[in-house]
Order: structure tokens, then sequence, then C-alpha cells
């Protein structure tokens, strides 16, 4: 019979990096050692432990890994909790790739770059964001302005300091929500360090986080005079089969599995306000 | 056109059994309900069956794929198996439209298997109605009673039943019976279509238009005011989707036995809070949203992403069957009005 | 299937903290034998036991469920038992209501002196089960398949 | 009756008593009435009806109702007001917010009966006392009240309303006499095997719909243990026999002792499955083991559940006296 999108691969946790109190980063591969599937910045892929449960969790590493994958996942409930509690070794079982991607090929092509990332929003933008420092002569500057609640809370932090603040034309701007000892870096909420830093209304914007943030910074771009047109957002919803068939992941007739996750601001605002 | 004689019609299941397995309507203490042919069974009068056809392709519970899990190992065994052949003899033409309309879900890509091995090995006979409900407006959506959909069209009419293919797979199929049938005009299957379409015109519902939907009035029919006051009353069970033909959300579960795990796919229901409940909050908190969901999705968003097509075949038992009598054409009336 | 004499149940036995189990430990520091399909499950008291419990027990291949707790007046929270006895009837009723056979389930007070009435019990309640044989009635084929 | 309901209702909107009314609303055909909050006289006077069909409980929707501000005026069918009565009992609605109005019931019609007996294109109904006139587009038809009443009001319990702020017409009588327990005394007479197989029968036919759940007041928790995922049950899934029993037995065993014995359950089932007598078996087997109670006549107190006397019968009683 032929292949069946709903019948998992296996999946083998080779390495678990703890980046925050709440969230780790599980690099998958194949039994055999192998990449599982190619995929493109932004999509994402079903993880499950049999008996568990089943999530769609978006691809953290860059497509120009062409040797695992990697997952940075938070601890929020009960599939997320159990593989956390998973040690190197243990098999999952993987499909995908699911929905559309960032369109790193078409519209960001040879533009200007601003990632606005929150807390574990920085999880699949750091797709984007490595995958466009590896093809790097086709975009031009970039910009990655990120925040969370303090800074154990960064994710990725030694990555960030160590290999993007390192590379030229990048510039990265932290912030943490409170003041903390031992960081000397900015203090202050995402969208009101948007408006302070001021970024100029050519870039092209890609936000990922809370809701919240994901609102506020949406307000702080359009005051700055950024259109919609120009932010990309990815998206997040009770998923069941990842190809649009289930159909509890919908915003209006669109499935945020297969016509998402990645939606540009005006196409999302055309949609009813049910996310 | 080709027919038999009613009373043959025994004689007809026992030879088509001998072939595939033959699913009919049959009476039961509580309504009609499609079940195996065997011998002496007897194909109901009802006018149609309590729950639709849909399980036959799409079952309420089906074994998607097992697991051993040992230790840090996982195994996946693939459990699909061909299906054998089937044959659904007497669906109307409601449930016929409502496979359809389940096609464009199932077997868009990336294609359902499992979904598709079923509706390959089954032949669907259709039979025109012959005494609709108050509840029936299924010419709301075009479909034509007298004039079911399927591989094979069949009529009833003085004590003989009427044959005519519609495709490849029911031409095959009257073929494997055609010894017992014999050729005959359409005279007496015209007058049974007049007669029908004589009935459709004195249904109550038969004024019901579908103008005011459609994929184009998204955010002005979900933003109605008259959401709330639809909703109120509903009590957030699952009937109206369980016992619909086109309604298709499906949940993906794991149980485990002790010595594997089996995941399985079950009927999911829109209108349960835990729809759509993730661990970090619930995209449609309310019934009303829930409520919502359901019919815009029959209304809009199916005909959004399908060239206009409802996701509704206006069989009429959610009519029947809502514990508070709360329904589709309530709510098409409700918002047209 | 096995045929009826070489038939071993599984029998779960929910058993109170405060006595039962404290009967069975006595039973077993006796040396008073009860068969080893007797799968004990403590719990605090035998009021905690939930229907639930006991269907699951069933659903997960066991032909027979019995409750042991302490004798009515002795409940380490003075009253648990009591409450647990009209539940448990009830319940009991209804599963044979419903055509369950009703020699699969159990309740018996066994206090932590009784290591003997444990043991007797056990055996017992074990030959009850032979006779009936395998659970068919509440069984769940899933998690009989190999 | 509909016509002096409608007066009260308005009357009561007038002068400030109550803010909002929950009754019936009629719908598209002559029998699928709905339940409905009316907010003024026009609302009411356009669509508020009160027949033959008005069978739903309103009770369980005034615990989410009598939690909004201001008062609601809801009209109770004597066997309505014993859920309400043990919807209090259970700190469950707010006495303060309702005002109920007692209305007569003698019996309620069930649509889908009538159709049962072959009638079909239902185009209208009207009732002359004893008889239902049914015109359809094939044809008048007559069908005698009685033939097709819902089961549980056949076997009415009572007719007395035990809870009300004020009543229109007569206080009815407790019915002494009613046959409710037939069907379950005639089951326990039949032998085990019998029994299992009229239980296969009926449990095989439910679709996980939680039709009965959802529509019974005294499942009122917040979130039913069927759909916690960490109960292990599969909610919705028609899977296995025992996944059916375990959901029937369960949710009348977590209703034992609080049940009613309203009949929505069997009334909404959309596969007619008895329900009410399971419910009724653990009904019956309260009175018969530790006296007679019905759930819903007192607002205060335990339920028998909730209480135990040091004399109660062992389990081993079920071996005794249970079925055959």
């Amino acid at each position: 019979m032929t292949n069946e999108t709903l019948i998992p691969k296996i999946g083998v946790v080779t390495d678990i990096r703890i980046d925050t109190p709440d969230v780790k980063t599980f690099r998958v591969v194949t039994p055999d050692g192998k990449k599982a599937f190619d995929h493109m910045p932004g999509q994402c892929a079903m993880l499950s432990i049999p008996g568990v449960g089943e999530a769609m969790f978006s691809i953290t590493s860059s497509p120009t890994n062409t040797e695992y994958m990697e997952f940075s996942i938070k601890k929020c409930g009960c599939l997320t909790s159990w593989l956390h509690q998973m040690e190197v070794g243990q098999q999952i079982t993987i499909r995908g790739p699911y929905g559309n991607n960032f369109p790193v090929e078409t519209d960001l092509k040879g533009k200007d770059l601003l990632f606005i990332a929150g807390g574990i929003g920085l999880a699949p933008l750091r797709s984007v964001i490595n995958y466009v420092r590896d093809k790097r002569e086709n975009y031009g500057s970039i910009q990655i302005i990120y925040g969370s609640r303090s800074k154990d809370d960064l994710v990725d932090y030694d990555e960030i300091i160590s290999e993007w603040m390192a590379d030229e034309g990048i510039e990265v701007n932290l912030t943490i929500d409170r003041e903390q000892e031992g960081w000397d870096g900015h203090v202050g909420f995402v969208p009101n360090y948007v408006k302070e830093l001021n970024p100029d209304i050519s870039k092209t914007v890609l936000i990922c986080g809370p809701p919240i943030m994901i609102k506020f910074t949406l307000g702080a771009l359009k005051e700055l005079g950024f259109e919609e047109t120009q932010v990309f957002t990815t998206m997040e919803l009770r998923m069941k089969c990842g190809v649009g068939k289930c159909g509890r992941c919908n915003i209006g007739n669109k499935y945020v599995c297969k016509d998402g996750p990645v939606f540009r601001y005006d196409k999302l605002g055309e949609l009813p306000d049910e996310y | 056109m080709q027919k038999l004689s009613m009373e043959k019609l025994d004689e007809l299941f026992r030879k088509m059994s001998e072939k595939q397995a033959v699913y009919l309507p049959v009476d039961k203490e509580n309504g009609a309900k499609f079940e195996k042919w065997s011998e002496g069974t007897k194909m109901s009068q009802a006018l149609n069956t309590i729950r639709s056809a849909k399980d036959f392709i799409f079952p309420q519970t089906e074994n998607l794929v097992d697991f051993k899990v040992n230790g840090k190992n996982i195994e996946v065994a693939d459990t699909r198996e061909e299906c054998e052949d089937f044959v659904i003899f007497g669906m109307k033409a409601c449930d016929a439209r409502s496979f359809g309309i389940l096609d464009k879900v199932f077997l868009s890509e990336p294609v359902d298997t499992y979904y598709k091995n079923r509706r390959e090995h089954g032949v669907l006979v259709t039979l025109a109605c012959t005494k609709p409900s108050e509840t029936c407006f299924c010419q709301t959506f075009g479909i034509n009673p007298a004039e079911p959909e399927g591989d094979v069209s069949t009529w009833i009419a003085d004590g003989e039943m009427y044959f005519e293919a519609n495709t490849e797979k029911g031409k095959t199929f009257i073929e494997s019976i055609s010894d017992m049938l014999e050729d005959c005009g359409t005279e007496k299957v015209d007058a049974q279509k007049a007669k029908i379409n004589e009935i459709m015109r004195k249904l109550p519902l038969n004024n019901l238009k579908t103008d005011a939907f459609g994929g184009d009035k998204l955010n002005e029919l979900f933003n109605s005011p008259k959401w709330a006051e639809l909703s109120e009353s509903c009590l957030g069970c699952g009937t109206c989707t369980f016992v619909c033909p086109t309604c298709q959300c499906y949940d993906i579960k794991d149980f485990d036995c002790g010595n594997g795990v089996k995941r399985f796919r079950c009927w999911d229901s829109c209108m349960y809070s835990d729809f759509t409940r993730m661990a970090h909050g619930n995209s449609r908190n309310s019934q009303l949203e829930r409520f919502r969901q359901r019919f815009m999705h029959k209304l809009v968003y199916f005909p959004a992403n399908n060239d206009g097509e409802f996701g509704c075949v206006g069989c009429g038992r959610c009519l029947a069957k809502c514990p508070i009598s709360m329904n589709i054409v309530k709510v098409m009336k409700a918002l047209e009005g | 299937m096995q045929i009826n004499n070489e038939f071993k149940p599984k029998i779960v036995a929910f058993c109170c903290n405060w006595c039962s189990y404290a009967g069975a430990d006595l039973a077993g520091t006796n040396r008073l034998n009860y068969p080893a399909d007797v799968k004990i499950i403590r719990v605090p008291c035998s009021c905690r036991v939930n229907p639930m419990f006991i269907l699951r027990a069933f659903q997960r291949g066991a032909d027979g469920v019995i409750i042991c707790g302490c004798h009515p007046g002795d409940c380490h929270y003075t009253s648990g038992n009591y409450y647990a006895r009209r539940r448990i009837t009830l319940l009991f009723s209804m599963l044979d209501y419903l055509g369950i056979e009703r020699e699969r389930t159990r309740l018996e007070w066994v206090s932590a002196a009784e290591g003997a009435k444990f043991s007797a019990t056990m055996n017992e309640f074990a030959e009850t089960i032979i006779k009936l044989g395998e659970n068919k009635r509440l069984e769940d084929l899933r998690c009989k398949a190999e | 009756m509909q016509g002096r309901m409608i007066e009260m209702a308005k009357k009561l909107l007038g002068d400030g008593t109550v803010n909002r009314v929950i009754g019936w609303k009629k719908g598209e055909f002559a029998y699928d009435i709905t339940p409905a909050v009316f907010e003024n006289a026009e609302e009411i006077d356009a669509d508020f009806v009160y027949d033959d069909f008005c069978g739903h409980n309103l009770s369980k929707y005034l615990i989410k109702e009598s939690k909004k501000d201001g008062k609601m005026l809801v009209f109770l069918k004597p066997c309505d007001t014993y859920s309400f009565n043990q919807l209090i009992k259970e700190h469950r609605i707010n006495r303060e917010n309702v005002y109920i109005v007692g209305i007569p019931c003698e019996g309620k019609a069930s649509a889908e009966t009538i159709k049962e007996k072959g009638i079909s294109g239902i185009t209208g109904i009207s009732s002359d006392g004893d008889n239902f006139k049914v015109n359809t587009i094939y044809g008048d038809e007559t069908v005698a009240k009685s033939d097709v009443l819902e089961e549980r009001c056949t076997v009415c319990k009572s007719k007395k309303h035990v809870v009300y702020d004020e009543l229109i017409g007569e206080d009815g009588e407790v019915n002494e006499n009613s046959s409710r327990f037939d069907m379950v005394a005639k089951l326990e007479n039949m032998t085990a095997d019998e029994r299992y197989a009229f239980w296969r029968n009926e449990l095989s036919k439910c679709i996980r719909c939680n039709a009965c759940r959802n529509v019974c007041p005294a499942c009122s928790c917040e979130n039913c243990v069927f759909d916690n995922p960490n109960s292990g049950v599969s909610n919705k899934a028609a899977v296995t026999s025992f996944e059916e029993n375990m959901f029937h037995i369960i949710r009348a065993f977590h209703v034992a002792g609080r049940c009613t014995d309203c009949g929505e359950c069997s009334r909404v089932c959309p596969q007619n499955i008895p329900l009410h007598l399971l419910n009724r078996k653990f009904i019956k087997d309260i009175n018969e083991l530790y006296g007679d109670y019905q759930a819903g006549e007192e607002s205060e107190g335990r339920t028998p559940l909730t209480t135990y006397t040091k004399e109660d019968c062992e389990p081993s009683i079920v071996n005794e006296r249970g079925c055959k």
C-alpha cells in the first residue's frame, strides 16, 4: 500500500541541550543516523511518544543543516513533560514536514530582515535566522530583537552570543522583563524596546512570541510606520492530523497546519479573530 | 435501463453476496440501520437510516497504527489491510452526495489511504426516495432525490426495481447481475420521478435558500450577532455531528493495551470543549464559538475551499435528533433573515 | 483458549492499608498459602476504591476483583468502610443487573489479625473464579491481543 | 395554559420582578421546540410556546443562567422541580436569582414516536385533548395522545411541584402507584444471560455522543471524568463493548442517589437506548436497601450515598436477593 502520512517514522534523540529551566532542545535523527526528511524554515513536524500523545512542533534547526533536526520544546503539557524526561537514545516518532514556510526564497530575498521574538517564540525563527546566515549573500542586513522573562529564560543564549553576535552584519538586541543580577543589557518589554530601537521601516519583519507580545509589538511597529504587508508571523493551534483533515486548527477557512503556520499579517487580518 | 421484480430481491441479494458483502438498510426497533445481508434479511422501507452511511468509508473508530515499546526503542507496525469488496444497497440521494463531500476532504493531497482503500472497494447502489419527510431539504443543495447519484441508481415502481448504471464501476456491477435483469423502457421511472418531484414541491422546507451563504460572506457571517441567541441552549453534545453524513472531523488518540500501543482515530465533534483545548488554552472557549464553527464550516469555510459546494446535504438527521431541536435550518433562516 | 483445569485466574485484590493489607502481610509471615495470581493493590481505605478502578481491573485482564477493608466500626478513618459498603453494594447490584457474573466481584472485611481469613478468602475466591472461567463479559479485546 | 404563561411572563418582566424568562421557543414544525431565553414582551409574543412537545427540563440551564446578573423567571413542570431542588441541594443554582413558576403537565408527547407510527411529512399537529390530529403532505392522521407519550410520562411519578414561587393552576399529587419500576423488575427476573444479551443489544447502539450526559441535570460537573485525558477513557470512540459498559455504568453510578428520574437521558438518546432503566435500577435498589428515597423531594439533607447506617446490608446481599 502507498505511504500514509499518519503513520510516523522512528526518530532517535541523540542530544539533549538544556536551554532554560523549562526549555530543552532535542536533536533528532533516524535510527540509521540520517535526517528524517527535508524541510523549509518555518515548517513543523509531528512528534509523539506512543501512549502519551502526539503534537506539532516547529523545526528549530535550519534546512541547511543536512545532518539532523532540532526541536526546542517548552515544558507545558502532558506530552512535553514526558519529552523533558527523556534521556539520550530514546526513540520517538516523527512525521512531517507540515505546513508552509517563511518565504525565504521569494518575498524575503534581498530584503533587510528584522526578527522579533519573545520567549520560546525564538524556536521557529532560529530556523530562518540560521538559514539566512548560511545564505548570507541573498539577504540584506539582519537585526534580531529578542526578549524573555529573565536571562535564564533566553533560549539558545550560547549560540546567540558566540555565533550570531560574532557574525558581521547581524545586530542582536536582547532584553529581559525585569532587572536581574549579572545582566547589564536592556531591561523592558519587547514592544517598547522595538520602539526605542526605532528600526528602519524598509525592513521585513518576522515575528513570533506569546500572543500578547505579538499584539503589542504589532501596535509598536505600526506606530513606527511599518505596513502589515511587511510582517510575517507563525501561528499555533490544536492539531491532530497535520494535513488539514481533522478539522480543528482552522482560522476561518484556513487550516494552520496546511495553509499556515506562516501568515503575512494583512492576510491574517482578513480572517476571523479566533486564535 | 433494466428491471427486476421486487419478488426476486432476495435472490438478487443472494447472488450479490456471493461476490461481495452486501449492506442494506434493515428495520430495527429504533429505526433503520445498515446491516450486512444474510439469508432472511429484509430491506427496510424506511425513508432513511438513523445513522448515515459514512461509517462504511469513515468508521467511527479505526486503528491507524500499532506500536511496540521496548525500553527506549519503538517499533511501528503498519496494520493496514486491503478492504474487502462491498456494496451499499439502497443508499439515498443525500448520503450519496455526502460521499462526494467526504472525498473532497480525504482524497485531496495528501490522500488518506485508509479512506481511499474503502472507497475504492465499495459500490454505491442508490435508491430514489418515495416518501420524503418534512425534515428533508436536500433540494436546497441541488440534490434531486428522484435522481440519486452513486455508481448505480435504482427506483421502485409498481412492484419492480429499475436499475441504471452511472459509472464504470456501476456498469461492471450491473453486468455481474445482468442475467437476473431484463431490459425495459424508462416510462415507469419517468412517472415515478415526476411523482417524487411533485412531493418535493410540497415539503415545508422547499423554500430554503443558500444565497446568503458561501465563502465570500466569511467575516460578515462570522461576526453576526445572532450566534449568541442561536447557541444559547446548545448542550454541547455531539449528536448532530455524529449523525451527520458530512461531518468528518476526527481525533487521533493512543490506547495503551499493556502489551503495545494502538493509535486509533475516532470521530470528534467541534461541539466538544476539548476539541481545540491545548496545554496553554483553548481557541474556542465558549459554546458560542464551538456552535458557530460547525455551521460556519458547513456554510462558509467548506464552500470557500471547494468551489462553492456546501458541506450539508439536507438529510435532516440533525433536525430529527438534536435534543433541543436546534439545527442548520434554524441557523440558516435566522442568519439570512 | 486455555482449557479449564489449566486456567489460572487473574485476581485483583484492593486492600485497605490499615487492616486487610496487614492481614495479607500476616498471612505471608505465617506462611499461609494463597494463589500467586492474586495481585494486591494497596489503597488507603476501602472507600478509596472508585467503581472505575474495579471496571478498569476487568478491562486490563482481571477475572475477579475483591475488595478488602476493615471490619465495620474499625475504620481507621472512622466511617470510610461504611460509605464503601453502600457504594460497593450498589455497584455489584448494577453489574449483576447488566448480566455480569456476580461471583466475579466480592467484598470482604479482613482485619490485621486475620491472616488466616485472608488466605482462606483468597483461596475460596480463586476457586469460585476458576469455576466461572475467564472474564468475557467485561473484557476489552484490545488488551487481550498478543 | 400558554396564554396564562405569556401573560404572567410579561407581567413579571414589566414590573421588574424578573429580568429574563427561560421557556420554550417554537420551531420550524409543530414539534421541534427549543429552550430559549426571552428578554422582552415582543420576543415572548413572537415565539413563546408551551404545548405537548415542551418536554425539555429547564433546570439544567439554570446552573449557568442563575450565575448571571439579574433574576430569571423559569417555568418548571412538576418533574423539573425535583431536578431543581436537587441542584439546590448541591449548591449548583443560585436560588435568589430564580423565580419559579410551577406549571401543570399532563404528559409530554414524543414526535419521534409519532413518526415511528409511519407518519411522515408532518406540516401541523393539533390536539383535542385525548387525540392529536396530524396534518401531513400525504394526508391527515389521528393518533391517541396516550400512544405517543414519552416513556417517563406514561409512568409519571409525580404531578406535585416540590418547589415554586408561584403556581399556575392546581398542584397535583405524588403518584404512589407509578409503575416505573416494572421494567426493572422484569429485567431482574430474567437470567443473567438474558440480561447480558439485553444490555449488550442496547448499549452496542451507543454512538458516544454524550447527549445523555450533557442534558442530565445531575451531571453538573464542571469537568467530566470522561473528558479528562488522564482518565484513560476513550471518551468519543465507540471502540469496544467495554468502553460502552464503562461509560454507562459509571455515568449511572455518578448520578446514583441524585438522579430524580426526570428521564431526559432517554428522551435525548439518538439511538433510543432505555438509559432510564440503569438509573431506575439504582433508585429501586436504594429504595429497597436503604429506605424509600426520592431525589429532589427535599432541598436539604444528605443523599443515600453520602450517608450510611451501621446496620446497612453487606454487598453479599446481591447474591441473596439479587437478580435471578
